[in-house]
């Protein structure tokens, strides 16, 4: 069979805290809530441990779009550490923005544990924003891309 | 020698650019120059130098020099320089010019460099006569006389013309080649340049800066003098020196992962650098006052030592000119005169 | 180079249904590092992670992928297997291929192609891991209860009588929580306040149970084993070591229009007051909006007729600091405000009321002493319609979503009591279902309706119209007979639906214990866990989770009660050893990360180094306590220098995963 | 003003305040003035110069100096006390062996500056009233001050000195500085149009690390892209991703630390307004988090290392205007 | 006359029957329930099954005031007066009813009526 027409495929990161969105996630699919499988998640321990480095790094790598996801504010597993990333994250996405950077690559969400549909309904909508932008040119590195 | 108007310039470099790649200094937007890939309707800058010296056409700032590449466990090695077209770099100054047999003495010596060879085979060096000298050049202390650059092919502006002479077999072959826009010139008006020019060069600030206290023989006691400190005191230990310079060779090799496999490349060093020849063992030149050391004792006593007294500094300016707390070779070589009688 | 085994779980068919397991494990076999991988069908059975054990040893291995369900499920089983085989237990990576793969995807090929990449990417960070070995940090042998119902009393006497200290602290100036409003308890009918005053005076006697009434939990600090709570103890202007509950103060307080809370405002009480009879601690509390003395400085009726001299006008709220091993969430619920629901006239007519307000009305210590009166004109009604289900199973946005849970039951038992004392008396009941599942819960209701002839309609009541003659028009439809009833009733009492209390929020914030949408706490797992918090050391009890009747509280709050006391047996606790680390050669002293710490585990000092220019410098570097650190990772990013990283979760782990997932 | 400071200088280094100054050493030309530490009022008579010339800021130096022995004496501008303040909170440098002389500052320019503006071959600079009068290989030439001053110094933020042990000459004001222009011009372009304009711009950084080695904010014992084992370390700028990789990250590691002197923008050799980076982020956190000026205290904590439960999300950034 | 299918009822009114609970309180709250044969919950639970015949043929649907009472009381969110609606609607589409047509419309405007009656109207009776 011939495979006919290369639809685009984006490559997704996510990020998820342990305590809320990864369980959220969790969640999702002991309900069987359906999420395209572009989308791979990256466990860690609060979203406050990831580092903008990270985002760029994915964005290196081939990734078109990166999501970061924690619990909500104030529901912080850790007490904090949600309320840091927020800040970090919207400065660093500002700076992408600014910097010329499709701004709807980035994204953060707070997903609960108890949010597995959230968690779903989310990634579909993300997928698709980011399949509508097509590939990441303006962040790549194209020594990574060469297959 | 050959000329054309300047008002034809544009025609010069279409027919250089027939059939390979021409560079030429060109604004860069931000107010300075560099050498850009020219395209049609492209203008040649009136600054006297590039911020990057000409040497990137030759030994670039990063240059891949093997590929990995992995399949599972699998590896396969693969060479990936493509490069085959001729190019011409037109417009490079004397001092620029001469740091090439500079760049010659470390790359095309035994171990031959086969990537830099093989760059250097395919490029033309068309060179320009400086008219418009400026304070912070040096390059007569080195035995570079600006009126006369080395070259495939040699151009004069004037006013009004372009005057180019031919000089190698390669620079024949260029002349040939765009000999179509081109006149039968007379050298009178570019006899007329070199010398108004050479006026101006005794009244140059630095026209007077010696080379007698340094040399291969001069190791030691420049080595061991304390005056090293107190140079090297406010150094940032920045590249800028070392980037900007047409003679500096350094470079470090690195190994990038791609995801698919491994790039290794070559890139710029700078003896400035922390890291600067850094080996399994650590790092030989632990302070700044080393590694400075290194960039001048280099330049000015190891080069010459090793290639029949040549000096590894063509006198260009340009870390005069860029460097973020004004200490350059100048005043190193000012500052050191007289501790090696 | 890392020598790694994989092993990919089948799941039965949950993961092999829409996986390829086989081509997993195959194309997971040529990944660099990898020498051994297969397949099974579950590898978390004891032959599944025999079969691991045995490849450790087998094949040397020194780094384990398992690609299976989620790490929240099995992380623990399979470091404890490796472990097991002589490997260190977090040198173990869980690829999540179950509920992050092959549930959500339908597609084989997707499923598959998906899988791999996961492995790829725990295989990636595995080759990274390092052994890691877990500190310990000491368990403070002390638990606080929130809530002092009959879930935190209960809680509270088996914590106490295991030998424990236990403190409760209740908003309320009494404990008791809503079981003291309550008359009778189904399905026995035994008297709610016969059996619940005697656990009441058990903590007020058990020197290892301390009570703080009226307060507050206002902060929580720490973590498990290591908890500091600040309680804020509410000024209560009577000083309750000399206060000795004789009641005069409340006799003689001119204040007298202040509505009675414990009967739902429907009589009164002064602004000096002691709740009811059994209040645990039996001690005035007075009202301060309410007190002349304390609003104008005019009255100082108690303080004159205070033998004790126990009045304190000049009180203040007090914040204590205490420090306790296990935190035990106890706070109950309410009934809902039934704002949203003008249908039932619940604004417009006294008589119309809710089933808690029924039970004081048939209360003896209630407004009416135990008379069944109508609230309006104080006769007795004759016609009583009951409606179930106000609020509760209601996705309209006015009520709550979830079933209530107890209101068949209390219902019945209404229904039941009323015409057992009333026999004149006709009681109809309007019920969407009739829930009855729990031990003799059917048998009850049956026995309200064929025993008791209460007229169970199957259908809802639409609309309840006052008339003039102070009767109350309840128009109802009933379904199974395909007709729209009017009934002219006396009296109607709405069953409305019960949800946490509203200090639950902030109290989960404070706790860091999550919530579901509805406010209810979350357990750790609905089926396995289900009187734990997923925060570590803080525990579930009673309705806080979830609806649920008395016998059911107690049974949970029992639960907690022994998971706290597991906990508080230990002398130590194994912390966790993903933990940041500080290399101090790169760290530059600057302080940010101890600014952004939660829990105080960084500090600074100065040192001495041998530095790289072979100088010797003192420096002031940032070191971590690791049995305080919890492993949450903010400072690492506010380092600028990546001096910090986080065991387990470093910056090149993540990034190896990024890489993997991304190429 | 050079020859107070000369003196007082000498007054510090003979009544045993301190026992070395760090200052400005004249050179070949105008205009190449090198930071230098000067040991003795010989040293100080020989070389020490403050002109129009003198941008260097002297905070970081510190971080060393104010490790060796002794207390010593530095001449702080207005700008450069910003940078020293946020040193000491950072607690980078050793607040109680430096002694701090603020000096007035109306604006530093650089030979790299004039020459922009098309003056070469310069030979000697005079200052005129509010010109340079500059001479040039190729005849005289005159030009207003303003005209030479490098943006840094055209919206300057402030004339005020936040820290210091004594003052020479009058102290100034925060000024009302239009510092934020170009990045809000650049936020009203569209997301392709500042794409471009930052691909232009950074795609001439050569990676010679003069930004970073020059700011007062990037004192790391060793910095993360010269770490081999940061996972991120880079010599060389081998693909475009690497120069924004390389300007981003360290924008964001300065992030709420940058006081905004600009040093990063004067020592570019590529003339890349870095300065604009930083000030995206100085302009969003006055947004989002309420204003502050890193360095106007050493007390207040960094908009990144605190927080509001109240903070605005980071979909505030698809919220803005343009697209 | 074609068939009306529950699928068209179901379009058309935007109603998702399934969410019913059985409670009745629709039917509990109908202002014109003794004037209906079939009443709210059973128009929910007839079309839910199917059972679209007695309804197409019921004076229920034009008794049926449209008070909203059943729609703003349902706990569920079920919307009976909308699937009354749906029933009503195609049996009006399909008999031949006298239909608004497009060309008809300037000479009903009149000063007193809102042209947003016409308009819906319109929407609801057009062919």
């Amino acid at each position: 069979m011939q495979v006919n027409e290369k639809e685009f495929k984006p490559t997704i990161v996510a990020f998820c805290c342990n305590w809320c969105s990864y369980a959220g996630a969790d969640l999702a699919g002991t309900n069987r809530l359906n999420y395209p499988a572009d989308v791979k998640i990256i466990r860690v321990p609060c979203s406050c441990r990831v580092n903008p480095m990270f985002i760029l790094r994915a964005f290196q790598r081939g990734a078109d779009g990166v999501i970061m996801c924690g619990c909500h504010p104030g529901d912080c597993h850790y007490t904090t550490g949600n309320y840091y990333a927020r800040r970090r994250m919207t400065l660093l996405f500002s700076m992408l923005d600014y910097l010329g950077i499709e701004r709807e690559r980035t994204r953060v969400e707070w997903v609960s544990a108890a949010e597995g549909a959230k968690f779903a309904a989310t990634m579909n909508e993300f997928v698709e924003t980011v399949t509508k932008l097509g590939e990441n040119k303006r962040l790549e590195d194209l020594r990574c891309k060469e297959k | 020698m050959f000329k054309l108007s300047l008002n034809n310039l544009n025609d010069l470099f279409k027919a250089a650019a027939e059939g390979g790649a021409l560079y030429i200094p060109a604004d860069d937007g931000a107010g300075q120059a560099r050498f850009t890939r020219w395209c049609d309707g492209m203008e040649m800058s009136k600054a006297l130098k590039t911020v990057k010296s000409a040497k990137e056409f030759f030994f670039p700032q990063t240059e891949s020099l093997v590929d990995f590449k992995m399949k599972g466990k699998e590896i396969e090695i693969i060479d990936p320089r493509t490069e085959s077209e001729d190019f011409v770099v037109f417009g490079v100054r004397a001092c620029d010019a001469r740091s090439f047999s500079i760049l010659d003495k470390v790359f095309l010596a035994d171990p031959v460099d086969t990537y830099y060879k093989s760059r250097r085979e395919h490029g033309t060096i068309v060179t320009m006569a400086c008219s418009r000298p400026e304070e912070t050049c040096f390059c007569t202390a080195f035995g570079v006389d600006p009126t006369a650059p080395e070259g495939d092919a040699v151009c004069y502006m004037t006013e009004d013309e372009l005057f180019i002479e031919a000089k190698t077999e390669k620079g024949t072959a260029f002349v040939e080649k765009v000999k179509a826009v081109l006149t039968d010139g007379d050298a009178a008006p570019v006899e007329a340049q070199k010398a108004a020019v050479k006026e101006i060069l005794p009244k140059l600030p630095l026209a007077n800066l010696s080379t007698d206290s340094f040399g291969g023989d001069k190791l030691m006691e420049l080595f061991d003098s304390p005056k090293w400190a107190e140079l090297s005191a406010s150094c940032l230990g920045c590249g800028t020196c070392t980037f900007v310079c047409p003679t500096c060779q350094c470079y470090d090799i690195r190994d990038f992962e791609t995801g698919h496999g491994v790039k290794r490349f070559r890139c710029w060093d700078s003896c400035m650098f922390s890291d600067f020849t850094k080996m399994a063992h650590g790092n030989p030149r632990l302070t700044q006052l080393e590694r400075f050391r290194q960039r001048f004792m280099h330049k000015l006593v190891y080069f010459p030592a090793n290639n029949d007294g040549e000096f590894g500094c063509v006198g260009c300016g340009r870390c005069l000119s860029k460097c973020p707390i004004s200490m350059n070779i100048v005043k190193v070589m000012k500052t050191l005169e007289g501790e090696s009688k | 180079m890392q020598r790694i085994g994989v092993f990919v779980c089948w799941c039965g068919s949950n993961i092999a249904a829409t996986v390829d397991v086989e081509a997993v494990s195959e194309a997971l076999k040529s990944e660099p590092g990898v020498v051994f991988s297969t397949n099974y069908q579950y590898m978390c059975s004891e032959a599944g992670q025999n079969m691991i054990k045995d490849a450790i040893k087998e094949h040397n291995l020194t780094g384990v992928v398992i690609c299976s369900c989620s790490p929240r499920m099995h992380e623990a089983t399979f470091r404890k297997t490796v472990q097991g085989a002589g490997l260190n237990p977090y040198m173990v990576e869980i690829a999540n291929i179950r509920e992050q793969c092959s549930w959500i995807h339908k597609d084989k090929q997707t499923g598959t192609e998906k899988a791999i990449i996961l492995g790829k990417a725990a295989i990636a960070k595995v080759h990274l891991n390092a052994p890691l070995t877990a500190g310990e940090s000491p368990v403070v042998k002390r638990a606080l209860v929130i809530g002092g119902g009959i879930a935190g009393i209960q809680t509270a006497l088996d914590i106490a009588e295991a030998g424990f200290d236990v403190d409760i602290v209740e908003t309320k100036p009494t404990i008791g929580g809503k079981m003291t409003q309550i008359d009778k308890t189904f399905p026995t009918l035994d008297c709610a306040a016969c059996i619940l005053t005697p656990k009441m005076v058990d903590c007020a006697q058990n020197e290892k149970i301390h009570i703080y009434s009226y307060s507050e939990v206002t902060a929580v600090k720490g973590f498990v084993g290591n908890f500091t709570v600040s309680i804020k103890k509410k000024a209560r202007y009577v000083d309750t070591t000399k206060c000795t509950g004789c009641g005069v103060c409340t006799e003689k307080c001119p204040v007298k229009n202040v509505p009675n809370e414990f009967n739902l405002g429907m009589n009164n009480r002064r602004a000096i007051y002691i709740p009811f009879a059994q209040a645990v601690p039996k001690v005035a509390t007075i009202d301060a909006d309410y007190c002349n003395m304390l609003k104008n400085g005019k009255c100082g009726v108690c303080s004159k007729v205070c033998t004790a001299g126990a009045i304190d006008y000049k009180q203040q709220d007090e914040i204590i600091e205490e420090r306790y091993g296990a935190i035990v969430a106890a706070t109950g619920f309410n009934p809902i405000k039934l704002d949203n629901f003008d249908e039932f006239a619940y604004s417009q007519s006294k008589d119309v009321i809710t089933s808690l307000e029924f039970e004081r009305l048939t209360n003896a210590a209630g407004p009416t002493s135990g008379q069944l009166l109508r609230p309006s004109d104080g006769k007795h009604p004759h016609t009583i319609v009951f409606v179930q289900c106000v609020g509760s199973r209601d996705t309209s946005g006015c009520g709550k979503p979830y079933c209530s849970k107890i209101c068949c039951m209390y219902t019945a038992k209404h229904a039941m009591l009323t015409r057992e004392k009333y026999p004149d008396t006709d009681v109809y009941v309007f019920y969407i279902d009739v829930r009855t599942p729990g031990k003799n819960f059917d048998e009850f209701y049956r026995r309200a309706v064929e025993d008791y002839n209460v007229h169970y309609i199957k259908g809802m009541v639409g609309k309840v119209a006052p008339r003039a003659d102070g009767t109350l028009d309840v128009q109802a439809s009933d379904l199974i007979s395909n007709e729209q009833l009017h009934i002219s009733a006396d009296l109607v009492v709405l069953a409305a639906a019960i949800e946490p209390d509203k200090s639950a929020r902030p109290l989960a914030t404070m706790l860091t214990a999550s919530m579901d949408t509805n406010d209810f706490f979350t357990e750790a797992h609905a089926k396995l866990r289900p009187v734990e918090s997923p925060t570590a050391g803080v525990f579930l009890s009673g309705t806080c989770q979830g609806p649920k009747d008395i016998p059911e509280t107690v049974s949970q709050a029992s639960a907690a009660a022994a998971k706290v006391i597991g906990l508080l047996c230990k002398d130590k606790l194994t912390c966790n050893p993903c933990v940041a680390h500080s290399d101090e050669m790169l760290c530059n002293g600057c302080s940010s990360c101890e600014k952004v710490c939660p829990y105080g585990a960084i500090t600074y000092s100065d040192k001495e180094f041998r530095m790289p220019d072979r100088t010797t410098a003192i420096r002031r570097v940032a070191a971590v306590n690791e049995a305080v650190c919890q492993g949450c990772g903010a400072c690492t990013v506010a380092c600028p220098s990546g001096a910090m990283d986080l065991k387990g979760f470093s910056n090149k782990q993540i990034m190896a995963e990024v890489d993997a997932i991304c190429k | 003003m050079q020859g107070k400071m000369i003196a007082r200088a000498k007054e510090l280094l003979q009544n045993g305040t301190v026992n070395r100054v760090i200052g400005w050493k004249a050179g070949d030309f105008a205009y190449d003035i090198t930071p230098a530490v000067f040991n003795s009022a010989e040293e100080l008579d020989a070389g020490f110069v403050y002109n129009d010339f003198c941008g260097a800021n002297f905070s970081k130096y510190l971080v060393k100096e104010s490790r060796k022995e002794g207390k010593i004496l530095v001449f702080l501008k207005p700008c450069d006390t910003y940078s020293f303040n946020q040193l000491t909170k950072e607690h980078r440098i050793i607040r109680d062996n430096i002694y701090v002389v603020g000096v007035p500052c109306d604006g530093k320019t650089d030979g790299e500056t004039l020459k922009l503006k098309g003056i070469t071959g310069i030979t000697g600079i005079k200052t005129e009233g509010d010109s340079f009068v500059v001479d040039t290989l190729y005849g005289e030439k005159t030009i207003a001050k303003a005209d030479a001053l490098p943006e840094r110094c055209l919206s300057c933020k402030s004339k005020k000195h936040v820290a210091y042990d004594e003052l020479l000459g009058e102290d100034g004001e925060v000024c009302e500085s239009n510092r934020f222009d170009m990045v809000e011009k650049l936020e009203a372009m569209s997301s392709e149009e500042r794409f471009n304009f930052w691909r232009g711009e950074l795609s001439r950084c050569i990676r010679c690390n003069a930004c970073r080695n020059v700011c007062p904010a990037c004192t790391c014992e060793r910095c993360v892209f010269d770490n081999d084992n940061s996972g991120i370390a880079q010599k060389a700028a081998a693909d475009s991703f690497e120069e924004n990789m390389f300007h981003i990250i360290r924008a964001f590691h300065v992030a709420g630390r940058c006081t905004d002197c600009g040093e990063c923008s004067r020592v570019c050799p590529q003339n890349i307004p870095l300065h604009l980076l930083n000030r995206k982020f100085i302009k969003d956190i006055n947004e989002f988090y309420g204003e502050f000026q890193a360095g106007e205290d050493t007390e207040t904590r960094a908009p990144l290392n605190i927080f509001d439960t109240e903070d605005v999300e980071p979909s505030v950034v698809y919220e803005k205007g343009g697209n | 006359m074609s068939k009306v299918t529950k699928e068209q009822v179901l379009r058309s009114s935007g109603v998702n029957v399934l969410k019913c609970m059985r409670c009745g309180k629709c039917s509990a709250t109908c202002p014109s329930y003794d004037e209906m044969e079939y009443h709210p919950h059973q128009f929910v639970y007839m079309v839910e099954k199917g059972d679209l015949e007695p309804l197409l043929n019921s004076d229920s649907i034009y008794k049926c005031l449209s008070c909203y009472a059943c729609v703003e009381r349902c706990p569920r969110g079920v919307e009976p007066a909308k699937v009354v609606e749906g029933i009503r609607n195609a049996v009006l589409r399909q008999s031949g009813m006298n239909h608004i047509k497009a060309e008809n419309i300037p000479e009903m405007l009149d000063e007193d009526l809102p042209q947003q009656a016409i308009v819906s109207a319109f929407r609801k009776y057009k062919r």
